[in-house]
């Protein structure tokens, strides 16, 4: 009995009604999973993984229909469920406490009403597995663990006030609170940095090894799945199409799709001799053998772009009855930065260390101060709201969580229209019809999907979309808030060269916020590294990667996961390591900090 | 055979008003309970011709009868046949009713988004101006608007709009300060629309399943409310039929054991309450894509 | 916070001078003759000037305002034409009646209405969702007076429990406070349903189902916390209007509270009452609102109060 | 045995000297008395007066006082307290609502401790009725002395009824308790009386029929047979004084034809209207005033019986063949707005379009009796009614038909102005001999009757409803009511 598998699925075939018919999700989908054992369910964004695991948790969507097949889950010899015909009572004392999950989209899974600290205890006393007490101890210690930074704050937050890999890593401690034996874990490291990614696995493999439990880890990472997964089950289109060990994965894939997602994984230090950003390589569209061109679009020759000095963020932070201001965030400390016409800048750094708000200051989001901000030579940080309007075609935003970002209650297509209509660039619907159909192609979906809703979409699709709504309105900047994160290796590939088409034809300028140090290193021109809402570091991609020079930013580059199982390596932390906090009490003077010339173009803080 | 797929392609985007369309007809509730409203309406306009006998029209030797086969709904205290009464009434009660609160909610929904909205003072002076006017009684207010306006049937649909026009516009601003701080208004706001756009499309839709449920519950309300207007005066005179004067004419009755006199004006604002409510779930339902079957 | 609740406090002061002038000349523009009242159905007009001038009505009408500001100011509401007592006494007696009346029809409504809305958005399409509106909607197109004359009709008066009129007992609260509060239940049932639905398909309920926590716990927590903001609008709406003391209510019941009070006092044109009642209101209002307003914040976190 | 009274509405003080509704009189009246009373038949009655006697002109009058009275609070009643109270009611500086009945009152002297002489400043041959009136009662002198300030003293009401106050709270009820040493031997035979206000109709009727009271004050005509139906309860039925009527706008060029007015009167089926409003209960109208109006003159020509044909032949000859419109305002009550839509109907079928206005209180003190200007009155037809509290013919004429009396001094809405009328109302006013006031009062109500310058209706009678072993309450003539003699059976 020992050998049977935790979970057995077999068969599993999923639809979604919808007024065209039904729609179907996944097709005779058969995998399983052992005690004890990672496997990774890797696959194209849209393929169903998401759907797969939320049919296992019971929590489709009233449109859904599952049509045939089984899924067996055997949690001790006494008790055998198929969990897609049991009734919710018992599903209910399943869930949570024997088989949990982390959600894909962190923002919107957690409840905005309801303080952290409440969201993390209240499943251990509700199934009386401890006290109050014990439970706020607990979950003290796990956000302790997920390396969060002044938990004591963050318990007694709402998720608003906190980062979007803040909220990830809420999330996976809300799935590990009552010890379950089977956790499924929706992508839950896409929006931490690699560093605490780094972390977050080894917990897991601890989990693992100690306490049996076995994970569903659903990534596109490959690197990730490198570094934890036993087995791998690669999905496209519905279906699961190989399965194997993940040494014979990587060595030796056999369906045409697992072979052309291992090949577009870009390794860190591929670009090391390269001055300028390059294209990905698309299997089957390019030949691998071709020498890609380099993307020379970056024009420094005349005035930057975007030329921002001394911006400066600070949240305040109530406390007690009265809720007086006692301390505050300071999520952007004075940072000062430049962007050229057709560059791409990238802003990497910690999980929590401000480059969302950055972006979000810049667009006018959030309450800031600065020295000044020029665009395009013009002082814009005194203009007023009315005067800043025009602006916003010029200055777009790919949020860092897509879901939330797009009215739930419009079809996507009209979303993505809307902008266009706003600036006249296209008189009526008609007209953008066609303009939404291509920008809806070029980012790898169908222009039959703008009838549908946000809902309808899987995480990358969503981030897909929200990707073509800021391209739509040709703008000179647009700031990525990990815009490619959910997305596979393949479509992501093609999507950044997406982005680099773009940028070639108009020269718009990217500011992007990545986790993803390999993307990174292909397409920026350069680099800041954040650090507790400063920047750290600043320069060339190529003198950062090359020379890294701050601690942290040589921290930041050793923990990328290296997309090769054979060279799984068992990384030391160091737990006394000292984690700082943004949190000030209220009013306390911080002087800018003062940077290095290290070489020509990079810059060191001191 | 191209242009075919090409009109297929036009059609991928839809504005949202023709979405709205396309899937309210396809809710059996809505189009049973729209179409219901529809008939209703048609009664109201035929009513000559429905009616069998003059509502006006008084049998003095027939006062307060039990239905019978003559009156099939028995008559009023002054001998009137009640269920001609009730034909004609569905016309000023549905005029009325629908009027009125439609009057009040589409004033309410804006001064509730834009309190909402903008907030500071212009949400102090809104918020507290519907303070001030729902709390003044409504009989006073309702003099007050025949002393300014003086009487008519239009006067009372302005009259029972200014009641409801505090409410629409608390529960609007509710919903607006919550919404204005959704992600994907912040996103169109970086799409550079104007607040118009932004309170139009993006967050009053938002607003309106809590609208929509308290609209369709008013009308009944307003009906009744309507009534009692043509009893100082306001309004049309105490003779034209009308659910609301029928109902409380017989009040008294009751008690002397005439049931049938409040009963059927009674069940016809029920029943007419229950469509709009239906049809106002279906439109709820539609507006949230998230719940369709 | 605090500050908050100081500046909305301050604000009240000069929204209250406005109103006040607003009332007192809203009063004013009423049809009538106060002093043609009060000097009863057959006076002569000699009579009603000698009236008029007793009541202090042949003044300026600024200086009649002054007059009665510097009253409200110092907390003296003047004397009834009615009565010709204090008003503030008048209304101090009339008022306890009315809360109780307003408190009991309000808990009964909004426990039973909130619960009958949840019950019926959790059983959506069902039978049980389909009896519980139906019951929702009657209870809105019922008008209060019909319903009142049913129960003195077929509770009070063949048992003998309740009484049929006034407020003699304890017991006699029932029957007026369930007719009070039965269209205030419906309303709160069919909101929450609404809002509850709304809620219901977030992905944050999803979360709280994967924690496996118990149904009532989702219900009440994760749903309806966030459920409440328009539920609250509502709540605060409706107890506004009760403790204005639903007018049908009380006259049907006679019972001895402010609605009552009004409405005589609309008869008999007794300014000084209307005026004080009506003022009465507005600060209830502006409270009750003050108080949405705050729970509004502490219930959603994200709307900040400045 | 305590007897519970629910009433229309609530009383508004306890100092009859300053009150002006039936409410409030009628619990008044257990507390306190008057001098003269009436009897159920309107008739005068001596009550703590035992006789009077006046000189010829009414201008003097001479009061015999009852011996052996005391006040609730042991004082003795005697010359100075009526001396006291008349004072108190002549004084012009004291604002009480009453006083204007009592202006006239010149000096009242204590002839001797049982005897007292009244001199008025002018002829007044009511004015015996106006001591009967129920404003005109005794207060303990005490009293009046040790609570000089109005809103005071009425909340301390002493008197020489059969009742003490005990209690009032305003809104729910007010409370009479038996006073031991009433000077009639006997009475009272309850030993409290309580009264509670109920506005709505039905529940009064409800509180009747549950038990929860003894009796009803009024019980609405549309609900009597409720109450003649239970077996346990009584319909206690008398007639009244209230007079009902239409007033027609003689300003406006139709209604000054007396054709037109006469034929409207042709027009409407006084039985017929009711039974539509008052269950039949009633009598319809046979001169201007009711008929226990004091110096009641029965009319027979013209004969208005209802007669469509002889309306239309008189609007013919006026010049209205064609037809008519007119506007008819009323009271926004629901019996007024129920008659208001019969008399349409009535009209409509002799060619004359009327359209309905109910309206508040409010706004028809505005718009009917504070109208400056006669040509400015903007109604066609009134229908309202007129209750003479004295219960004498000069106060049902004076007010309604006198040109002095034209709105906004009085209440003569239609306008009427008829020297002969105004004559005979001042004969009938000069003397207070009953023979010569009888005759001016007969020759005016033949005037009147003849001009039409209303539609005389008629008298519906007062209801009580009561349980039926229940005797002694009624209404008065005059609307209020009578419970001082009640006793359960
Ligand atoms: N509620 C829904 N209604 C209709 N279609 C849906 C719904 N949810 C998901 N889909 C569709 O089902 C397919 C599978 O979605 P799923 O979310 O499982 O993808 P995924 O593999 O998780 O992708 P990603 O990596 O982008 O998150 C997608 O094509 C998506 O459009
Ligand atoms: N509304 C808010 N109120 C209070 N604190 C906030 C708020 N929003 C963000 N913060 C805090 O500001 C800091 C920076 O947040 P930000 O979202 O900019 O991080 P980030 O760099 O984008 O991180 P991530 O990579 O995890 O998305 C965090 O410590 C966060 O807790
Ligand atoms: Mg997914
Ligand atoms: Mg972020």
């Amino acid at each position: 009995m020992t050998d049977s598998p935790l979970l057995e699925i077999t068969d599993l075939t999923l639809s979604f009604k919808s007024r065209e018919g039904l729609n179907r999700a996944l097709d005779g989908v058969s995998f399983s999973v052992h005690r004890g054992e990672v496997v990774a369910v890797v696959g194209e964004s849209g393929s169903g993984k998401s759907v797969t695991s939320l049919a296992l948790m019971g929590l489709l969507s009233d449109n859904a229909v599952i049509e045939k097949g089984q899924a067996i889950y055997t949690p001790d010899v006494n008790r055998r469920y198929d969990l897609t015909c049991i009734d919710e009572r018992t599903h209910r004392s399943i869930r949570g406490q024997s088989l949990a999950m982390i959600f894909q989209e962190p923002m919107t899974s957690l409840n905005p009403v309801l303080k952290i600290g409440d969201q993390l205890t209240e499943a251990l006393f509700d199934h009386h597995l401890c006290s109050r007490e014990q439970a706020w101890q607990k979950a003290l210690a796990l956000l302790d663990q997920v390396r969060i930074n002044d938990v004591e704050r963050v318990m007694n937050s709402y998720p608003q006030a906190l980062s979007g890999g803040m909220r990830q890593r809420v999330m996976i401690a809300l799935a590990l609170t009552c010890d379950p034996q089977m956790l499924i874990a929706d992508e839950p490291t896409t929006a931490l940095d690699v560093t605490v990614q780094a972390r977050i696995l080894q917990i897991l493999r601890e989990l693992q090894l100690h306490r049996q439990m076995a994970v569903m880890f659903i990534t596109h990472d490959m690197g990730v799945v490198a570094e934890i997964a036993d087995r791998v089950v690669v999905m496209f289109r519905g279906k699961v199409v190989e399965t194997g060990s993940v040494e014979q994965i990587f060595k030796a894939p056999r369906h045409p799709y697992t072979q052309s997602l291992l090949a577009a994984v870009p390794k860190l230090g591929d670009m090391a001799d390269s001055h300028w950003p390059k294209r990905f390589a698309i299997v089957g569209e390019d030949d691998p053998n071709v020498v890609l061109e380099q993307q020379r679009t970056a024009d420094y020759s005349g005035k930057p772009l975007l030329d921002v000095r001394g911006l400066q963020v600070y949240y305040p932070i109530r406390s007690g009855i009265l809720s007086k201001t006692t301390h505050e965030v300071h999520a952007v400390e004075q940072i000062d930065f430049d962007i050229y016409p057709g560059e791409t800048l990238a802003i990497v750094g910690e999980s929590g260390c401000g480059k969302s708000t950055t972006g979000r200051a810049l667009l006018r989001l959030v309450e800031h101060q600065s020295e000044s901000i020029h665009f395009q030579g013009k002082e814009i940080s005194l203009l007023n709201d009315r005067a800043f309007k025009p602006l916003r075609q010029s200055m777009q935003m790919v949020f860092q969580d897509p879901y939330a970002s797009l009215n739930p209650r419009l079809t996507v297509g009209f979303t993505i229209a809307e902008p266009l209509l706003i600036h006249g660039m296209a008189k009526s619907l008609k007209e953008a019809s066609p303009v939404v159909a291509q920008l809806l192609k070029s980012v790898g979906l169908e222009p039959e999907h703008a009838r549908r809703y946000p809902h309808e979409f899987s995480g990358g699709q969503r981030q897909r979309i929200a990707i073509a709504r800021a391209m739509a309105l040709q703008p000179k900047v647009i700031i990525a808030d990990e815009a490619v994160s959910a997305l596979d290796v393949s479509i992501q590939a093609q999507v950044i060269n997406l982005m680099m088409d773009l940028q070639q034809k108009t020269g718009v300028a990217w500011i992007f916020i990545s986790h993803d140090m390999a993307v990174v290193e292909r397409i920026a021109n350069r680099i800041a590294v954040m650090y507790l809402g400063q920047i750290v570091e600043y320069g060339s991609r190529h003198a950062i990667f090359n020379h890294p020079q701050h601690e942290y930013t040589k921290r930041l580059l050793a923990s990328v996961p290296i997309a090769d199982p054979s060279r799984r390596v068992a990384r030391q932390f160091d737990d006394d390591e000292l984690r700082p906090s943004p949190m000030r009490p209220l009013g306390a003077a911080v002087t800018k900090p003062h940077y290095k010339k290290v070489a020509e173009q990079h810059w060191v803080a001191i | 055979m191209d242009s075919l797929i090409e009109m297929n392609q036009q059609d991928n985007i839809r504005s949202p008003w023709r979405e709205f369309w396309r899937r309210i007809l396809a809710n059996p509730v809505a189009v049973g309970s729209g179409g219901f409203i529809v008939l209703l309406v048609l009664v109201a306009i035929f009513a000559p011709w429905l009616a069998p006998y003059n509502p006006l029209h008084s049998d003095w030797n027939a006062l307060a009868t039990a239905p019978n086969w003559q009156h099939w709904m028995g008559t009023d205290d002054l001998g009137r046949d009640l269920l001609s009464r009730i034909i004609y009434g569905a016309r000023i009660s549905l005029y009325v009713g629908f009027f009125s609160v439609t009057l009040g909610m589409v004033a309410g929904i804006l001064l509730g988004l834009f309190a909402g909205y903008y907030g500071g003072w212009l949400d102090m002076l809104i918020m507290r101006g519907a303070d001030v006017l729902f709390a003044f009684p409504g009989m006073l207010l309702a003099i007050a608007v025949v002393a300014i306006l003086g009487p008519g049937l239009n006067n009372v649909i302005v009259a029972v709009a200014v009641f409801s026009v505090p409410v629409f516009a608390r529960i609007v601003r509710a919903s607006t300060l919550s919404l204005k701080q959704a992600a994907y208004v912040e996103a169109v706001r970086c799409a550079g629309a104007r607040d118009r756009l932004i309170l139009l499309r993006h967050i009053l839709p938002g607003t309106l399943s809590n609208v929509i449920v308290f609209f369709t519950m008013r009308i009944g309300t307003s009906i009744l409310t309507a009534a009692s207007l043509s009893f100082i005066g306001l309004g049309p005179e105490p003779d034209v039929p009308e659910w609301g004067n029928i109902l409380a004419m017989g009040r008294n009755m009751m008690m002397a054991g005439v049931w049938h006199v409040s009963l059927f004006p009674g069940l016809a604002i029920f029943v007419t309450v229950l469509a709009f409510n239906l049809l106002g779930d279906a439109l709820r339902d539609t507006l949230d894509p998230k719940l369709k079957n | 916070m605090l500050t908050y609740v100081i500046r909305r406090i301050l604000e009240m002061i000069p929204v209250l001078l406005v109103v006040s002038l607003l009332v007192f000349g809203f009063i004013k523009l009423l049809p009538g003759d106060p002093a043609r009242v009060y000097a009863g159905p057959d006076a002569t007009q000699a009579a009603i000037e000698m009236a008029r001038v007793h009541l202090g009505l042949n003044q300026p009408m600024a200086m009649q305002y002054l007059h009665w500001l510097s009253g409200l100011v110092h907390g003296d509401l003047g004397t009834t034409y009615r009565t010709q007592q204090s008003v503030a006494q008048v209304i101090g007696k009339s008022f306890m009646p009315t809360l109780y009346l307003a408190m009991a029809g309000f808990v009964w409504s909004v426990v039973l209405g909130l619960l009958v809305g949840v019950v019926s958005a959790l059983k959506r399409g069902k039978w049980q969702d389909w009896t519980l509106m139906s019951l929702a909607i009657g209870g809105i197109s019922l008008p209060p007076f019909w319903l009142g004359l049913l129960l003195i009709q077929f509770v009070a008066m063949p048992y003998g429990i309740f009484a049929v009129s006034g407020f003699n007992k304890p017991l006699d609260i029932v029957l007026p406070a369930f007719t009070l509060g039965a269209s205030v239940a419906a309303v709160m049932a069919r909101f929450t349903r609404s809002a509850f639905l709304e809620v219901a398909q977030e992905d944050y309920v999803r979360t709280a189902k994967s924690k496996g926590l118990r149904e009532r716990l989702v219900t009440w927590k994760h749903i309806m916390r966030n459920a409440l903001i328009p539920v609250i609008t509502m709540l605060g709406l409706q107890f506004g209007f009760l403790l204005g003391g639903s007018i049908v209510v009380e006259t049907v019941f006679s019972w001895p509270g402010l609605g009552w009070l009004l409405i005589q006092s609309i008869q008999t044109q007794d300014q000084p009452v209307i005026q004080a009642l009506v003022m009465l209101f507005v600060l209830e209002f502006i409270v009750i609102n003050l108080l949405v307003d705050l729970l509004y914040a502490v219930i959603n976190p994200a709307i900040r109060l400045k | 045995q305590g007897l519970k009274i629910s009433m229309y509405a609530d009383i508004t003080g306890l100092d009859p000297h300053d009150t002006s509704d039936n409410v409030s009189y009628s619990v008044q009246s257990g507390i306190f008395e008057r001098l003269f009373q009436f009897d159920a038949n309107m008739k005068l009655i001596p009550q703590l007066a035992t006789s009077y006697t006046s000189n010829a002109d009414a201008t003097e009058f001479v009061l015999h006082l009852r011996h052996g009275v005391t006040f609730q609070d042991g004082t003795a009643f005697d010359a100075a307290a009526v001396k006291a109270n008349l004072d108190r009611l002549a004084n012009q500086k004291l604002g009480l609502k009453r006083n204007s009945l009592f202006k006239l009152v010149k000096t009242v002297t204590a002839v001797d401790p049982y005897t007292v002489k009244v001199v008025l400043s002018e002829s007044f041959g009511a004015f015996i009725n106006t001591l009967a009136h129920p404003s005109a009662v005794m207060w303990s002198p005490a009293v009046l002395a040790k609570y000089p300030s109005e809103a005071q003293l009425r909340k301390h009401p002493v008197g020489t009824g059969p009742f003490k106050f005990e209690q009032w709270q305003q809104g729910q009820d007010v409370k009479l308790v038996k006073y031991d040493h009433y000077w009639k031997q006997g009475w009272p035979k309850v030993d409290s009386v309580t009264f509670y206000p109920a506005p709505e109709d039905s529940t009064r009727v409800a509180a009747l029929r549950s038990g929860q009271v003894n009796a009803i004050y009024p019980l609405p005509a549309d609900l009597v047979n409720v109450v003649k139906h239970d077996d346990k309860l009584a319909v206690q039925r008398d007639p009244s004084i209230y007079m009902y009527y239409i007033a027609l706008n003689t300003q406006h060029k139709s209604l000054a034809s007396i054709k037109v007015r006469q034929a409207i009167n042709y027009a409407i089926n006084r039985n017929l209207w009711l039974k539509v409003g008052y269950a039949g209960m009633g009598t319809p109208a046979e001169s201007v005033i009711a008929p226990r109006v004091q110096f009641f003159a029965k009319q027979s020509t013209p004969n208005y019986q209802f007669n469509p044909a002889k309306a239309k032949q008189l609007l013919k000859e006026a010049g209205y063949g064609n037809g008519l419109k007119l506007n008819l305002w009323t009271s926004n009550a629901t019996t007024s707005v129920r008659s208001a839509q019969f008399f349409k109907q009535q009209l409509a079928q002799v060619g004359i379009q009327v359209k309905v206005v109910p309206m508040d209180s409010g706004a028809r003190d505005a718009k009917l009796w504070s109208v400056r200007d006669p040509k400015k009155a903007q109604y066609d037809l009134y229908y309202g009614g007129w209750s003479p509290s004295t219960g004498d013919a000069d106060w049902a004429l004076r007010p309604l038909f006198a040109t002095e009396s034209w709105v906004p001094t009085a209440y003569n809405v239609s306008y009427y102005s008829n020297p002969k009328v105004d004559k005979a109302i001042r004969d009938g006013l000069a003397t207070a001999d009953p023979k010569v006031r009888a005759t001016a009062y007969a020759r005016a109500q033949t005037l009147i009757w003849h001009d039409a310058p209303i539609v005389f209706l008629g008298t519906p009678d007062n209801l009580v409803g009561k349980q039926k072993n229940l005797s002694g309450v009624s209404m008065l003539a005059d609307g209020t009511l009578l419970f001082t003699q009640a006793q359960f059976k």
